[in-house]
């Protein structure tokens, strides 16, 4: 059970901030996680986006890592504060 | 010191606590963010945060601010949650002995929340909802301190 | 907005006033000057004005700010009189549709104060009085703008 | 009759911010006010600096004007708020 986290217009897009998933064991890196969660919630490839980041128990990161063990992996959209 | 909220704070109060808690800062620059009337374009703003990285990545950018100018102390204040117009969003407050490192850290910390800051921010006016990502413009102001 | 004040003011009251006043101003910049705690050395400050060319004078760089950036108002707050430790100077409040102004204005018109304003400074400390007058380096930022 | 204005460190070495004075009738300009001041108050020469600028009623004047009819006339030292 792996936690997702929306942010910004993903989670618009997904209908949720946050979700709680059981993902297929053949699901170990953020590449393989993106394709399979575009499926699921028939996104349009809008994970894949260059300005889409992804942030692993808390840590950013931009590389295709493994999730292997994750318990948090979240999706960023391009951020704006202020 | 940072501090994120998900509810109304008071400018004023922020800036007479913190130029107090200063006396051995001779300039005390601010700058204050709120909810702008667009004749009634703008209803509310939304803004969405990360308990861990927000905090994280504002902290690095203080520490960077740190090493970089003369400063003596800083506050960084954002909003989260739902805000209504005229409602403060973000309170930078800096403190420094002289006027130029006080003004350059809060335009400084003010490019970094408005580019790199984990905020997203929703809109929502007349015509619907929209996210706000950050302008050209401030995409440029930022590239100034690389 | 200028005033010239004779006794304290408060700053975090005017900053509430100012952005409520406001609020077709996404961005307020302010600055905040006072007595500076130089651990002892100094004990008060006085500052002379008068009447007639020092409110002249600030208008005038007021009109300037104006022509020169996209503002939507400002309010200049400054004592004169004798100040102690810890005690509110001058206070420069900006309201702009964008931050960038906002900084912009606020910057120029503490040069403009530090340099050329009508305004002179008795400095009273461990050692005796001192009139201060500016430094090369406020000579330098405000040719900036020139 | 006319009223004498010192700022900063000038109404410090004058020893007042304000005096009415009755000139004689030989002082009508800024440079023989001056004169006449340095004199009258034994200010060494301090009223000569470049930087000195002087008022009269109330506007800024840089040049050796006529104080022929001047009710107020101001000698301002360099200047400096915030």
């Amino acid at each position: 059970m792996v936690k997702i986290l929306y942010f910004g217009r993903l989670s618009e897009r997904v209908g949720t901030q946050e979700e709680h998933i059981d993902l297929p064991d053949n699901i170990r890196t953020i590449t393989e996680l993106k394709a399979w969660l575009n499926t699921y919630h028939q996104l349009d490839g809008i994970l894949d986006h260059d300005t889409v980041k992804t942030m692993i128990d808390q840590s950013l990161n931009h590389k295709n890592s493994s999730i292997i063990g994750a318990v948090e992996i979240g999706f960023l959209p391009p951020v704006g504060g202020g | 010191m940072i501090l994120i909220s998900d509810t109304p704070f008071d400018p004023g109060e922020h800036l007479n606590q913190f130029s107090k808690a200063n006396i051995s800062a001779g300039a005390i620059s601010s700058f204050l963010g709120q909810v702008r009337n667009e004749n009634g374009t703008v209803k509310a703003l939304e803004l969405q945060s990360n308990k861990g990285v927000t905090e994280q990545g504002i902290a690095q950018a203080e520490t960077q601010a740190r090493e970089r100018f003369s400063l003596i102390d800083v506050l960084i204040i954002h909003r989260i949650g739902t805000m209504e117009i005229g409602e403060p969003i973000v309170l930078v407050l800096v403190a420094a002995k002289h006027r130029r490192d006080a003004f350059e850290v809060c335009d400084f910390l003010m490019d970094y929340l408005k580019t790199e800051a984990m905020f997203w921010k929703k809109q929502t006016g007349k015509t619907g909802s929209l996210w706000i990502e950050p302008r050209a413009q401030d995409y440029q102001d930022n590239k100034r301190w690389s």
